[in-house]
């Protein structure tokens, strides 16, 4: 058991508790999901949406696309995005120019300008 | 100011490298950007050399030297530097050139401020 | 022949690289041609460590009488090239052979339709030898040319698929921005050749003297391979790069960066540390490189669209972890008592972040280049519903982005658990930016996953079926060394990465070629 | 297309600029030079032998010539040279000098005339190195050469 | 915008090269040179060979001239790959 323990200032990992915990939470998973409802049935009428009489539309056009998870964090932080755009010119110019100016600052501050 | 005399050569080697990083730094044509990279080969090199010298020394070769060379020869090492950094100069252009000649094709233009597809 | 180790570990590669454009044609020949050399090379590499990890520092003079005759009698000086192999080198040439072999294995179903195949081997094998050269070698100048093979060798694979233009943009951007970075590592190398006569790099490190030349010097070589390890604002060419590379030469390409992050991590503890004031300064330096690479790199990764990228991006914020880890190291190097308190641990959480990165990271481009391999396309809005029809891809997937965010038992968690904890006890700020980078990664994985693996079956993916099996073989490596790591982190721990972690601290050894002179 | 002066010059100038270059390469370990300079001057002549003729021409003078094996043979025998070294050495080791074997003849001290048959590995290293080089800057001019003159055919 | 902040850091990083080129130590006489002394002294007898410059880039640091002969193949390998659909011979 100790050689497996991983001492941290204020914890300890060990991977046997962990087996022992995923073992527990697994019994209560399968005991809440044996508590469900039985009289469910796959691939019958009852699974299908009710969308008050309408048929229901087809999967692909309702399918979140990748560009709309998230939308508002990043209409939340617009103008951070509008920094980090401009930043980010795919310009190989630009990119000998920060490391040129990076190098400068590091090394002033290095010899002890600041 | 007696050290920038003394120092002249090493001072060229600093213009070199400022010329060098402002021509890859405010060129558009990717191929001058490339000659850009080629002035800072250039600059290291000369640097490298320079260090090696002696005063009044001699090529470090003892075939038919003249009498006096063998108590004064220059430094041999950064002779040797200098010729490997050289040859490595030679490969990066040539794969530079061949990359060039790519962009050229698929893109029709040498303007590195149209050639950023990838980017953001 | 154990004395010769170090040079074989060379010479092998180098012997698979220049003999692969012999075989012509014959592409499968040549796939395994590769793939056999970089099984010998990762067994040698882990015969060299356990030498290294049993007998100390390794040293290998190159064309001397004997391997270890570092002084010709009667010298001062040491006139050869030679390598010097630590336990931190041994490490990083771990993880370097194995993810060559792991890329090789890839690749060979996944460019199998491309043609130039035998140049394309002989690249991945050249990479391999560039990292080799420039995690075990001991000499600054020889530091310099493996750096130039490593850096053409990957921009060259970055271009390798030269009908596309976007590849040869990559690839130029990384071969100029590499060129720039190693002449400026050539010209700091030749202000310290011009200063103390020497290129060796314990000799520079012991009679170092620190003049205005010397601390400009450092600053050079700390800035240059800052870059190369794509630490912002320097990381532009970071995602470009990934991006375009075939996802089989991915993991070399990634142990190349941090090949770059070695020799920071080396320069800067080795090299230049006998600058006590100077020293806490470049630690702070690196703290904050590390904190803005982290964040910046997180948050640009959120709004991607191409998977690939999006996982390059990921490179960069984790990147900035391991500078947090050992730039807190590096701040209290001479203050004995925090050193003994949190700086080794942070250094060693630092460098298990390198090895945990290097496996998950891989496991998650491959994973992007399985999509990439029946999709044809690598823009996550035309995906969806791939898990029912690539079930072994969407399990490592699964494994690769638990890791990555460091959720228990993945190897993520035990190096961003030291990291953290050892951060707060020098400034808690540092802290809260890893545990907001670590959920924002959890968060852009989910997005991945959703987007590309859950959602109903697509029409026009209807029959693609599982990639074939080299790949998923491994896939399934890379996923099961996670496992491996994160159950037993303790073992790894005190078997690999705490002997790394004092090779760095006790640089008094490396000085002295560990005791041979 | 060039014109007659300058195919005429490049049959007459091509063998001597061979010759020049397998001379700096043999003579590395003496005079200045060695394999990259010899073999840069030897590519120089096959670069002026390539420009001066059709597209047509150069592509049947260089169909026979395997360019890339002769730069892994290059590689590799410089490689196998360092190998070597490992059996009694080290790695890379001149193992050769003042052997007695060829070009292992001892060198006398001081200033003197220069005498081919010494230098230990340095003429095989200098050799594999001119040959390796040779090749890969001629492929390199070839292949650049063969795409530009396509534009112009297309 | 960016072109001036482009020279601000390029007059910075030229003053940072200027005060390296001064601070350095005077052109033509080398502080420390023990290196270069052995391979002067030493180059007949161990290498035996006349041009001490080849016996230090074949024989004392051959292991950097293998790197250098491995950089030209790598970009060989790569230009003959970067350029291979337009055929010519690789076709």
């Amino acid at each position: 058991m100790n050689p497996m323990t991983l001492r941290t200032p204020s914890g300890y990992w060990n991977p046997i508790i962990w087996v022992i915990f995923l073992i527990l939470f697994g019994l209560v998973a399968y005991l809440i999901y044996k508590a469900g409802n039985p009289k469910y049935r796959r691939d019958t009428d009852q699974v299908k949406p009710f969308l008050s009489g309408n048929l229901e539309t087809d999967k692909e056009k309702i399918q979140v696309r990748a560009s709309d998870i998230y939308w508002g964090f990043i209409e939340a932080l617009k103008e951070y995005y509008g920094v980090l755009e401009r930043m980010h010119t795919g310009d190989i110019r630009d990119y000998i120019l920060w490391f040129v100016g990076m190098a400068a600052i590091i090394t002033v501050i290095l010899i002890g300008g600041i | 100011m007696n050290s920038v005399l003394v120092n002249l050569p090493f001072i060229v080697v600093a213009i070199l490298l400022a010329i060098g990083f402002y021509t890859i730094g405010f060129k558009r044509n990717l191929i001058k950007i490339i000659i850009g990279v080629e002035i800072l080969e250039g600059a290291v090199n000369m640097f490298i050399v320079a260090l090696g010298y002696v005063k009044g020394g001699y090529a470090p070769i003892y075939t038919q030297a003249p009498s006096g060379a063998i108590e004064n020869m220059v430094l041999p090492t950064p002779q040797a530097l200098t010729l490997t950094s050289i040859v490595i100069g030679v490969a990066v252009t040539a794969l530079m050139l061949a990359f060039a000649v790519n962009i050229y094709k698929t893109y029709g233009t040498l303007d590195v401020s149209k050639v950023r597809r990838l980017r953001g | 022949m154990m004395e010769h180790l170090p040079a074989l570990i060379i010479a092998i590669p180098l012997l698979g690289a220049f003999a692969a454009p012999l075989f012509k044609r014959h592409h499968k020949a040549v796939s395994i041609w590769a793939i056999l050399i970089t099984g010998i090379t990762l067994i040698v590499s882990l015969l060299l460590t356990r030498e290294v990890l049993v007998k100390g520092i390794l040293v290998y003079v190159f064309g001397a009488k004997s391997p270890t005759l570092v002084l010709p009698s009667g010298y001062k000086v040491p006139i050869r090239i030679m390598f010097e192999v630590d336990a931190l080198g041994a490490f990083m040439a771990i993880s370097a052979t194995l993810m060559s072999f792991v890329g090789a294995l890839y690749s060979y179903s996944h460019v199998a339709h491309e043609s130039g195949l035998e140049k394309y081997y002989s690249l991945l094998l050249l990479l391999e030898v560039g990292i080799l050269g420039m995690v075990l070698t001991g000499d600054l100048f020889n530091l310099f040319v493996f750096m130039e093979i490593a850096g053409i060798s990957g921009a060259a694979l970055v271009g390798f698929r030269s009908y596309r233009g976007e590849a040869s943009e990559a690839g130029i951007k990384y071969l100029i921005i590499s060129a720039v970075a190693s002449l400026m590592v050539l010209f700091s190398v030749a202000l310290l050749y011009g200063e103390y006569g020497n290129l060796n790099l314990a000799y520079i490190a012991k009679n170092i003297k620190f003049g205005v030349v010397d601390l400009i010097a450092f600053g050079l070589l700390f800035t240059s391979f800052a870059m190369k390890c794509g630490a912002v604002p320097m990381h532009y060419w970071v995602p470009d790069a990934y991006t375009e590379i075939p996802a089989g030469g991915n993991p070399p390409l990634l142990v190349a960066t941090y090949a770059n992050l070695y020799a920071l991590f080396r320069v800067s503890f080795t090299l230049f540390t006998n600058i006590v004031i100077n020293i806490s300064r470049a630690g702070w330096i690196m703290v904050i490189l590390g904190v803005l690479t982290m964040f910046i790199g997180v948050t640009m990764a959120l709004v991607q669209k191409d998977v690939k990228r999006l996982m390059s991006y990921h490179a960069i914020s984790q990147t900035g972890y391991m500078l947090l880890g050992v730039g807190v190291g590096l701040t209290v190097l001479h203050d004995p008592s925090k050193l003994m308190e949190f700086g080794r641990d942070a250094i060693a959480g630092g460098l298990f972040h390198v090895i945990n990165h290097i496996i998950y990271k891989s496991l998650l481009l491959m994973t992007a280049g399985a999509l990439f391999y029946v999709t044809g396309t690598r823009n996550l809005d035309n995906m969806g519903g791939l898990a029912r029809k690539m079930p072994i891809t969407t399990i490592s997937f699964m494994i690769g982005a638990a890791a990555i965010s460091g959720l228990p038992p993945f190897n993520g968690f035990a190096s961003k658990l030291i990291i953290y904890e050892t951060s707060y006890m020098l400034n808690p700020i540092l802290t809260v930016f890893a545990m907001v980078t670590s959920i924002l990664t959890l968060a852009s994985f989910v997005k991945v996953f959703a987007s590309a693996f859950l959602g109903p079956p697509l029409k026009k993916y209807e029959n693609v079926k599982e990639v074939p099996k080299p790949m998923l073989i491994a896939m399934i490596i890379l996923a099961a060394l996670c496992v491996i790591f994160g159950l037993f982190p303790k073992i790894i721990l005190d078997k690999l990465i705490y002997p790394a972690a004092d090779a760095l601290i006790n640089y008094l050894q490396y000085h002295s070629w560990g005791g041979l002179a | 297309m060039t014109t007659v002066i300058i195919r005429t010059m490049t049959r007459i100038l091509t063998p001597a600029i061979l010759v020049f270059g397998s001379y700096i390469i043999l003579h590395g370990h003496l005079t200045p030079g060695g394999g990259f300079q010899g073999g840069a001057v030897f590519a120089s002549g096959l670069a002026l032998l390539i420009i001066a003729f059709s597209r047509k021409r150069v592509k049947e003078m260089f169909e026979k010539v395997p360019l890339s094996v002769f730069e892994s043979i290059g590689a590799l025998g410089f490689l196998g040279i360092g190998l070597m070294g490992i059996v009694m050495y080290t790695f890379l080791r001149n193992f050769i000098a003042n052997s007695g074997a060829p070009f292992g003849m001892p060198t006398p001290e001081g200033i003197n005339p220069g005498f081919l048959n010494t230098g230990g590995t340095l003429p095989y290293l200098n050799i594999f190195v001119g040959l390796k080089v040779l090749a890969g800057l001629t492929s390199i001019v070839l292949i650049l050469f063969l795409i530009l003159r396509r534009e112009e055919n297309e | 915008m960016r072109k001036l902040l482009g020279i601000i850091a390029l007059t910075v990083f030229s003053i940072i090269l200027f005060l390296t080129a001064v601070h350095l130590r005077s052109f033509g006489s080398p502080p420390h040179a023990e290196m270069d002394k052995y391979f002067i002294e030493h180059a007949q007898k161990e290498a035996s060979a006349n041009n001490v410059v080849t016996s230090v880039v074949f024989d004392y640091r051959g292991f950097d001239t293998l790197g250098e002969a491995t950089v030209l193949f790598t970009a060989v390998s790569g230009v003959l790959m970067a350029l291979r659909h337009y055929g010519g011979r690789k076709k």
